[in-house]
């Protein structure tokens, strides 16, 4: 890999940090909602590196095409009308929750570390032909065999949450 | 491939009828109004039953060990499918769900039964997320089902919360497990936790509370049972009824299912070992210790009997989890034999809760006052759920804690856990009697005196739940030795 | 002869059962029943003391096996003592019993009799009958008995009648409380007399008299300790506890004058003749076991000289008839104790017999002047002897004899007693107070025995209107008075005047003397250790001392209330603290009533009753509740909704302070509830990884 | 005869009575009260037939019915008697009956009353009966159900706090004796619940240990004292006896009847039945607490009902006080405190009862129950005038009560402390507990001047006598009590037998 | 190791999953506004995402970890839909979608 796409990674890195935590900490939660999508787009871009090109196509579309539109909308939907709520951080749980999240980098680090070292037993060529390797085939294949049931049990899951997200949002006639 | 499709028969079934009543849903519109879907659930579920019992006797892996196939497996279906049924039978006395949404309501409450199949079913993890999270997708939908009611969506709301938290967390510590072993299945795990030889990395720890975090929300053991009281409540009650049964009862049985395959070895004879170093006992022991305490403690200040049973079945949790500190076969056959208790108990119990509320429109202590006067029937099967879950012999609910407090015993230490339990039960049965108080021996408020005639189909439903309840008390050595076939099987 | 005895009992316990049962509907209310059920017990024990006075000596026992408790025999050393149990009752019919069995049923029929005059008209009178009969039947039981346990009931049982009939007018307060006052201060001596029991159980493995009375001579128990003292002892103050209480002795002396307001026949029955005599019985009966264990027998004394003493002062001073006679049946009941302590066996028993003859005359005769005029007040009596001749009569001769005059039966044993008291006295001269005391005893005793009969039948009557209506009384009623005052010469006993040296020149009847000397040898009692010498010495002088104030008494008495030469009122004004001390029974009343009941006993149970409600039951239970209550107002400041919120459900459970507290954190808010939760999965991961 | 299954049939009986009664058309409350009549009845008739046909030559137990019952477990369906059960049962049986007379002026929820009253006596018989502990505890622990709604439905004022109180302790009590009953299953060998066998290998519960809480107990004075705890609840022993008051006050007076009469039994009998003869090593090292506990109970009790204002209540502490007497002979471990500890709990049974009932009697006329009502007025007073039958029985019954002579009270008093002084060890908590004799004369003495003396207090000058309903019912008490009073045989050599054994096994420890 | 080389390595990835879980569980418990919080829950999700993406690669080399990732990016569709349907009705319910604001259900 060349330095170029090292900075490439490095950047879309930065960038889905860096956007993670203006959504965690922007009192304005439209500026949230929208940086979320940046942090979705670096991770699409992580995805890319790591050798799922699928899965950052997946991700594109799924997530910055769906999900945060969806988001977006419900916040229009419901913040717009009334603007006074758009600065919502400050309520009491900050403490807490800053020492909680604080609290559980220790473990975290201490476990992610061990692991990062456990993990590169790897041989690098094999990691690098996975990498380059298209996935498309794969998954599609993987889906229709190994992963055939998950593939239509997820299936069942969906109906339901369409199901239920029409009723819940259907007025009552 | 088809000898799969043979073992996934009863989810088939389901998943048959669960589309046919889709499309007749759509081409018929008018089913909707009469009873029709929920008929047509309990008709599902009869017929899964059936696919269950013809299908016995497979075991095994199957989809590429996705899944595996055992006695317990069969077990939990034939429980999923009785509670889903009964869920159904109850909801055709209800008032509470809306007769529009009848076809939604059924629709929604196979698929959550498809889904706690799968959880059970797992032996790999991605299977266990995605029965996990259908189940509780789903439940989100269920307890705000009540769409123009605040504590109904508030419930919705809360679970969704909580749910997509631990959920969250699970899957990160399943994501943990996997780059720490590189296997996602059951057995595979398993092979790379033998091979540490009793010591295992700080990682996999950390990962494997991460992982119970999901497990304990959907069992609602403490520290992550604070969303269940809010849910039963604002649900409801034919929903909360099916919530604190079968989504409970999947929780346990993949849990089951995840202890046993992935962090126990299996010896000759059916006896299961932990992996060396898996020291899971003393956590466990504190887990089902808060969890009773704080469950009963917190049911005593209750007034509203919805909530008073949320609190309860937390405690019933501390108590199941009692059965994992011991973790022999026995243990495991008694919390087997503990669920069958205390599902038809703690089903009977919300039914008539539900029965109230759709009589009184509320479940406050207040509402149940003169109850038992007015529906005799009604008031001695409330009793005997109640003692039952209470743990008083002669009843079902007292074999059970005789079989989990009897194998900590045998096991000669966590005896402090056994006494803490037997007090529990003490407290229980004080704010048990709340409710037995206010519907014996209080007097109706004198505007409703009138005798309650309940229809001969929640008569029967009651009986039919109460009956095994007082048999199970007293000749329950067939259903223990069917609990011991299916654990060793 | 022991099966005739059996009948002696059963008769009146019939009678009582008859009696309660169906006397009311019976003609006459059924007092015949009783009246005959005695008269046939009376029947029945004249053989026996016929045979007594034939043959000198009677001796039979029955016994039957009365509950039977299987064991093993113990292991050596083990704590456990599985050893068979066999208590056997029976009857142990001796010369004492003999005696008292013919005492006891005349004393009985005769009173009996009396009653049916006496008691004519009232309500409830087949209940009196019932009553007095299974009184009858239970001293007759006692009189029997070989074993104490079942003496012990016999006793219990008079106990019984003895709060009934002292209740018999319940709807009178004072008499209530005079029956509550009667049965628990007696019992407080049953209690020890029955630790006694239990004591010579432990010690001889048996409640049987002779069984223990072999026991004795064979040196059992004497080296056996109980509580940290020696056994005999410890058992010895039991009885003797036993009979402090039934005999009225100090200090539990208090019980007895509240007793006279019982109907009179039961004052002359109970409380004179038989039932307090009882406790003395005890003693004659027991009276191996104390002499056994020594220390006893001078407490004994001591006490019956007190009591002796004390009592006859407070008699001095009463003016209600039966008062005068419970004090001095207290004091007279004094010198059989005295009598016991001192050694004086036979002088002490024969001073029961002599005593119960005479008292019971006393108290006939009094209920027979009650009966009369309708008061019980001396003070309103006065000049009644020529209205009431035979009355009148009947009691002199008991007052003469209860003076302790010669020729009279008094006398006889009274002198007995006062003499082996001196040589008692003389053989240990730091005791030499007691014999002291009994004479200035008997010199009150004549005193004020005379002071009644002066005031009663002698002199002006004081109140016209009830002088005006008195008259004597139906032959019911004087035939038994007849009766009893002819048992009161000193010639039925012993010698036609009691005096001893003229007796035996006279005419020799010395039945009584042979029957004790007898049952002494049968029983093992040592009696009096002095010299003979000064036996001989102390009796001669003693006769002559006790001849000299009985004579004083009874001068000084006619001086003062006769002749009216000395005037009681200056006395009295006088002496007023003393007065005042007598008047108020030296104030033991006030002392068990006022303070040990009412402001030591009844505040304890009240306290202790609080204590259970408040604190075992609240601390234990409910007060965690409170603990919870407290912690709720500390934390009302920051949550007034949840306060108010628990504030109705003030739940009382040990547990609800846990629950409240865990309330707390059920916010309803979903995010505090995550914060919770990982709080503890902190904990968790802490713990899992640690 | 001796195949029939006589001791089922005397529990189920009234089982099956209780589901006849519930069949029963409403509105037909005397066809309710004789059904109760036959069904308690019947097991009267069966327990008249038992008494002559018990063996008392023997301590084996009689009567046996064993079926197994659940083979896992080795549970087995296992009556039969011996001669410290017999008098219960026959307690049992005579008392019950007796109280379907004294329940005749129920008028709420009759249907429901007997029904319940009929549940209550099967479970009773079965404690007694019962020689599987398994078996037993069913039998215990069902006793509770109808005994609350008994108590909370049929009760007085405070019946809703009294029932749950009484429920709750007893229930704290029977799961540890529940823990020990595990813990005896599976620590003996082979496992067994069967009583008879557990005590004949007691042995084996000795020299092991248990950690509790990090520390190391010998097993059986573990076992020992979960059972006590779960036991003396029951009797109840100090300081458990606060439940105590609050159900005998508030229950109706039929079940007062019970509770005294039976239920506090229980409680000896079960530690006569389990802690004796199972662990006597841990019983022999329990011994003087035992005898304090009894001597607390014979003196606080007396206390209490001293100072007591309620005339039930007063009753209610003098059982306190009384059962102390058994705990005191069961102690003492001599043949005579034993044998009278039992004949105590009988007796106890019988003048308890008797006095539960009068004072029913009263409340029924005059609906309050104060000596002193609680404005300091006077509650009775001079009744005796007015109602004598009544007057006499009580006095039979309180006289029978503070253990007069003659009548049976005294008869286990006198033999508790005899037995109990024949131990040295003892002889001075005799002494102090001898304080309790005179107590019990004082409140009972100064309760009946209070209540029944004096003048008359002129608002119950309109109250009648006792009807023949109520004399019949106490009749066949009062009779008890004077016969046991006079010749206590016909009961005392029941249970001699079994006794001597239970000693001597104890003994060999 | 320089910065590039770790961005591309598996601590690189790690890390940044970490953080992502820290910030989205910190969002989770900080935010009011129910919305704001389901952002959280995507910010948990997608950090086990990456962290399946990567073991993927550097681990195994094989594709079981994306397709799980495949799947958590489904459900977690569903789940936001889900989501969002219940805050909608939350909003109508109550005209605001203040967490805090769900507090009927208590004590």
């Amino acid at each position: 890999m060349t330095n170029g796409m090292k900075w490439i990674l490095l950047i879309a890195e930065l960038l889905t940090v860096g956007s993670a935590l203006i959504v965690a900490i922007n009192p304005n939660i439209l500026y949230s909602a929208v940086f979320l999508l940046f942090s979705f787009l670096g991770i699409a871009v992580m995805y890319l590196f790591a050798g799922a090109d699928f899965l950052a196509g997946v991700q594109v579309v799924v997530y910055v095409g769906g999900v945060t539109i969806l988001i977006l909308f419900a916040i229009m939907l419901t913040q717009w009308l009334y603007r006074l709520k758009l600065k919502d951080i400050g309520s009491k749980f900050v403490v807490p929750g800053v020492v909680l999240a604080l609290g559980l980098v220790p473990f975290l680090h201490r476990g992610l570390t061990q692991l990062g070292k456990m993990v590169q037993a790897a041989p690098p060529e094999k990691m690098a032909e996975f990498a380059a390797s298209p996935k498309t085939a794969m998954i599609g294949k993987a889906l229709l065999t190994n992963y055939v049931l998950p593939f239509e049990a997820v299936t069942i899951l969906l109906l339901g949450a369409l199901v239920g997200a029409v009723w819940l949002a259907r007025p009552k006639a | 491939m088809l000898v799969s499709l043979k073992a996934f028969a009863p989810e088939l079934t389901l998943v048959g009828f669960l589309s046919l009543l889709f499309l007749l849903d759509g081409f018929v519109p008018k089913l909707r109004e009469n009873r029709f879907p929920l008929i047509w659930v309990i008709v599902s579920c009869f017929a899964a039953g059936v696919a269950t019992a013809v299908g016995k006797g497979l075991s095994g892996d199957f989809f590429s060990g996705l899944v595996t196939e055992t006695g317990l497996v069969a077990f939990f279906r034939y429980f999923f499918f009785f509670a889903c049924g009964v869920t159904a039978y109850v909801t055709l006395g209800s008032k509470e769900i809306e007769e529009r949404g009848r076809s939604e309501f059924s629709l929604l409450i196979l698929c959550m039964t498809f889904g706690m199949s799968l959880m059970v079913l797992a032996n790999h993890f991605l299977m266990l997320y995605i029965g996990i999270e259908t189940v509780s997708i789903i439940s989100f939908v269920l307890a705000g089902f009540n769409r123009e009611s605040s504590r109904s969506n508030e419930a919705s709301f809360k679970y969704l919360v909580y749910g997509a938290v631990s959920s969250g967390l699970m899957i990160y510590g399943i994501s943990l497990v996997y780059g720490y072993t590189g296997a996602l299945s059951y057995p595979a795990i398993a092979e790379a936790l033998i091979k540490n030889n009793g010591t295992h990395p700080f990682v996999f720890y950390l990962a494997l509370v991460m992982i119970y975090a999901g497990f304990a929300y959907k069992i609602s053991s403490f520290p992550f049972h604070f969303w269940t009281p809010d849910v039963y409540e604002g649900s409801p009650t034919p929903v909360a009824t099916f919530f604190s049964v079968g989504p409970k009862a999947a929780g346990f049985g993949a849990l089951l299912h995840f202890v046993l395959t992935a962090l126990s070895q299996k010896q000759e004879g059916g006896v299961f070992t932990p992996i060396a170093g898996i020291q899971l006992a003393p956590v466990m022991a504190l887990i089902s210790a808060a969890t009773m305490v704080v469950g009963n403690l917190s049911a005593i200040a209750q007034t509203n009997v919805k909530r008073m049973l949320a609190f309860s079945s937390i405690a019933h949790v501390g108590y199941v989890l009692m059965g994992f500190v011991v973790m022999t076969p026995a243990a495991f056959s008694s919390i087997i034999f503990y669920l069958i208790a205390y599902c038809a108990m703690n089903l009977g119990a919300f039914w008539i809760v539900g029965i109230v509320t759709d009589e009184k429109k509320g479940s406050e202590l207040s509402d149940f006052k003169g109850m038992g006067w007015r529906t005799p029937v009604m008031g001695v099967c409330m009793a005997i759920f109640l003692f039952s879950l209470t743990g008083i012999p002669l009843f079902s609910g007292f074999i059970g804690k005789f079989l989990i407090f009897g194998n900590l015993i045998q096991s000669q230490s966590y005896l402090w856990l056994a006494l803490l339990g037997v007090l529990n039960s003490v407290v229980s049965l004080y704010y048990y009697t709340k409710i037995l108080r206010a519907m014996w021996l209080e007097k109706p408020e004198s505007s409703d005196s009138a005798e309650l005639r309940l229809p001969l189909s929640q008569l029967v439903g009651l009986l039919g739940l109460a009956l095994p309840t007082v048999i199970l008390g007293l000749f329950f050595s067939p259903v223990l030795e069917m609990a011991q076939r299916w654990i060793t099987q | 002869m022991a099966q005739s005895c059996l009948w002696i009992v059963a008769l009146p316990l019939t009678a009582f059962v008859i009696q309660a049962l169906v006397g009311k509907r019976l003609p006459r209310q059924g007092d015949w029943v009783s009246v005959l059920a005695i008269l046939g017990s009376f029947a029945l024990a004249t053989p026996i003391f016929l045979k007594l006075l034939a043959t000198g000596a009677v001796h039979e026992t029955l016994q039957f096996n009365w509950m039977v408790m299987p064991g093993v025999d113990a292991v050596s050393n083990s704590p456990i003592l599985n050893k068979a149990v066999t208590l056997t009752v029976g009857v142990l019919v001796n010369n004492l019993t003999a005696i008292m069995l013919f005492m006891v049923t005349l004393c009985a029929s005769l009173i009996h009799i009396f009653s049916t005059g006496y008691m004519h008209g009232e309500s409830r009178y087949h209940l009196f009958f019932a009553y007095i009969s299974l009184f009858s039947a239970g001293m007759l039981g006692l009189v029997i008995s070989d074993n104490l346990l079942t003496l012990f009931m016999c006793w219990e049982v008079m106990g019984l009648c003895s709060y009934l009939l002292i209740g018999f007018y319940y709807q009178k307060l004072s008499a209530n409380n005079a029956s509550l006052k009667a049965f628990m201060t007696t019992r407080v001596g049953d209690v020890m007399f029955f630790l006694g029991i239990c004591g010579l159980y432990y010690v001889f493995g048996t409640s049987n008299l002779s069984q223990i009375y072999e026991g004795i001579k064979t040196g059992v128990g004497s080296d056996v300790t109980l509580l940290g003292i020696p056994a005999l002892a410890f058992i010895g103050f039991m009885l003797m506890m036993g009979t402090i209480g039934k005999s009225a002795q100090f200090p539990l002396q208090v019980w007895l004058p509240d007793a006279m307001e019982g109907p009179t026949p039961v004052s002359a029955l109970i409380h004179a003749a038989t039932m307090v005599a009882a406790g003395v019985f005890l003693l004659v009966r027991t009276y191996p076991v104390l002499e056994a264990a020594k220390v006893v027998l001078p407490v004994i004394a001591t006490v019956g000289a007190l009591t002796a003493f004390l009592a006859a002062c407070i008699a001095l001073v009463q003016v209600d008839i039966k008062k005068v006679l419970a004090y001095s049946t207290i004091s007279q009941l004094g010198f059989m104790v005295l009598g016991m302590g001192v050694g004086s066996f036979a002088p002490g028993f024969m001073h029961v017999i002599t005593h119960a003859c005479f008292k019971a005359c006393l108290f006939l005769a009094s209920g027979s002047v009650i009966h009369s005029v309708h008061t019980q007040d001396m003070r309103e009596m006065g000049g009644l002897r020529s209205k009431m001749p035979i009355t009148f009569l009947t009691m002199f001769i008991a007052t003469l004899a209860i003076a302790g005059v010669p020729g009279f039966s008094g006398f006889v044993s009274k002198d007995r007693i006062l003499g082996d008291a001196l040589a008692y006295g003389m053989t240990h001269p730091s005791q030499m107070w007691i014999p002291v005391l009994g004479f200035i005893t008997a010199g009150l005793t004549a005193f004020y025995m005379f002071r009644l009969i002066f005031m009663t039948f002698f002199g002006h009557a004081r109140d016209e209107h009830k002088h005006h209506h008195a008259h004597e009384s139906p032959i019911t009623m004087t035939f038994p008075l007849m009766v009893l005052a002819a048992l009161s010469f000193a010639i039925v006993f012993a010698g036609p005047t009691g005096i001893h040296s003229v007796d035996a020149n006279l005419l020799p009847i010395h039945w009584f003397d042979h029957a004790l000397d007898h049952v002494k040898t049968e029983m093992g009692v040592q009696g009096l250790h002095a010299s003979e010498e000064v036996e001989h010495h102390a009796h001669s002088l003693a006769m002559i001392v006790s001849l000299v104030v009985a004579g004083l008494g009874i001068f000084l008495s006619a001086l003062t209330y006769l002749k009216k030469v000395i005037s009681a009122a200056a006395f009295e004004k006088a002496l007023k603290p003393v007065h005042t001390l007598l008047w108020n029974k030296y104030y033991f009343d006030d002392l068990y009533i006022k303070v040990v009941i009412q402001k030591l006993f009844l505040p304890l149970t009240v306290l202790m009753a609080k204590f259970d409600d408040k604190v075992v039951d609240h601390i234990f239970v409910d007060g965690w509740a409170k603990v919870a209550m407290v912690l709720k107002s500390v934390i009302a400041k920051f949550d007034d909704v949840v306060v108010d919120k628990l504030a109705v459900d003030g739940s009382g459970t040990v547990v609800s302070a846990g629950g409240w507290v865990l309330r707390q954190f059920q916010t309803g808010k979903v995010q505090q509830y995550l914060i919770l939760t990982f709080i503890v999965f902190g904990m968790l991961l802490f713990y899992m990884t640690r | 005869m001796a195949q029939l299954p006589i001791l089922s049939l005397m529990t189920f009986i009234p089982l099956l009575g209780m589901f006849v009664i519930l069949a029963l058309p409403k509105g037909k409350p005397n066809m309710v009260r004789w059904a109760s009549v036959i069904f308690t009845g019947i097991p009267l008739l069966l327990g008249i037939w038992l008494y002559f046909n018990f063996d008392r030559t023997t301590a084996a137990v009689q009567f046996v019915e064993r079926v197994s019952w659940i083979k896992a477990f080795n549970i087995e369906y296992y009556m039969g008697i011996d001669g410290l059960s017999v008098p219960m049962v026959l307690l049992t049986v005579l008392l019950s009956f007796l109280c379907v007379f004294a329940s005749w002026g129920i008028e709420k929820g009759v249907k429901g009353y007997y029904a319940m009253f009929l549940f209550l006596e099967a479970g009773m018989m079965g404690v007694f009966c019962a020689l599987d502990f398994f078996l037993f505890f069913i039998f215990w622990e069902v006793m509770l159900l109808p005994m609350y709604f008994l108590i909370g439905i049929w009760g007085g004022k405070d019946k809703v706090y009294a029932a749950i109180k009484f429920f709750l302790y007893t229930l704290a009590g029977s799961v540890l004796m529940l823990l020990a009953m595990l813990a005896m299953y599976y620590y003996s060998e082979p496992h067994t619940f069967d009583l008879l066998a557990l005590a004949q290998n007691h042995t084996q519960f000795l020299n092991k240990t248990v950690t509790l809480f990090g520390a190391q107990y010998a097993l059986d004075k573990i076992l020992w004292i979960g059972l006590f705890i779960g036991f003396a609840i029951k009797v109840p022993i100090w300081p458990f006896h606060t439940w105590l008051p609050w159900a005998h006050v508030e229950a109706p007076t039929a079940v007062s009847v019970i509770l005294a009469g039976v239920l506090l039994k229980m409680g000896t009998y079960g530690l006569l039945r389990m802690n004796y003869p199972i662990f006597p090593e841990a019983t022999l090292w329990a011994s003087t607490a035992m005898m304090i506990l009894g001597v607390i109970n014979i003196i606080y009790g007396a206390f209490c009902a001293m100072a007591q204002k309620d005339l039930k209540k007063l009753v209610a502490y003098s059982s306190v006080s009384h059962m102390g007497y058994v705990i005191m002979g069961m102690a003492s471990f001599t043949t005579a405190g034993v044998n009278g500890a039992v004949m105590q709990m009988f007796n106890h049974g019988t003048s308890t009862a008797m006095l539960f009932l009068l004072v029913g009697v009263a409340y029924d006329r005059v609906h309050h129950r104060w000596i002193i009502k609680p404005d300091g007025s006077k509650g009775f007073g001079g009744i005796a005038s007015v109602v004598p039958v009544y007057t006499g029985m009580m006095a039979i019954a309180l006289f029978a009560s503070l253990g007069l002579p003659g009548l049976s009270g005294f008869i286990s008093e006198a033999l508790v402390f005899l037995g109990t002084f024949s131990n040295p060890k003892y002889q001075s908590y005799v002494v102090v507990g001898s304080l309790g004799i005179l107590l019990g004369a004082a409140y009972l003495l100064w309760m009946f001047m209070r209540v029944f003396l004096g003048p008359l207090n002129e608002e119950h000058k309109d109250m009648t006598d006792m009807n023949w309903r109520e004399k019949l019912t106490l009749l066949p008490l009062c009779v008890l009590v004077i016969v046991l009073g006079v010749y206590p045989m016909p009961v005392l050599n029941l249970m001699g037998p079994t006794l001597a054994k239970l000693l001597s096994a104890l003994g060999v420890a | 190791m320089n910065l590039l080389d770790f961005s591309n390595s598996i601590e690189g990835y790690l890390l940044v999953s970490s953080i992502l879980l820290t910030l989205g569980i910190f969002s989770v418990l900080t935010r009011k506004n129910a919305i704001g919080i389901l952002l959280g829950v995507e910010l948990i999700l997608n950090a086990a995402g990456i962290n399946f993406v990567a073991f993927s690669k550097f681990h195994s080399a094989a594709i079981d970890g994306q397709m799980v990732t495949l799947f958590i990016i489904l459900i977690a569709a569903a789940e936001a839909a889900v989501a969002l349907a219940i805050i909608l009705r939350f909003y109508r319910l109550k005209q605001t979608i203040d967490a805090d604001e769900a507090s009927l259900l208590r004590n």
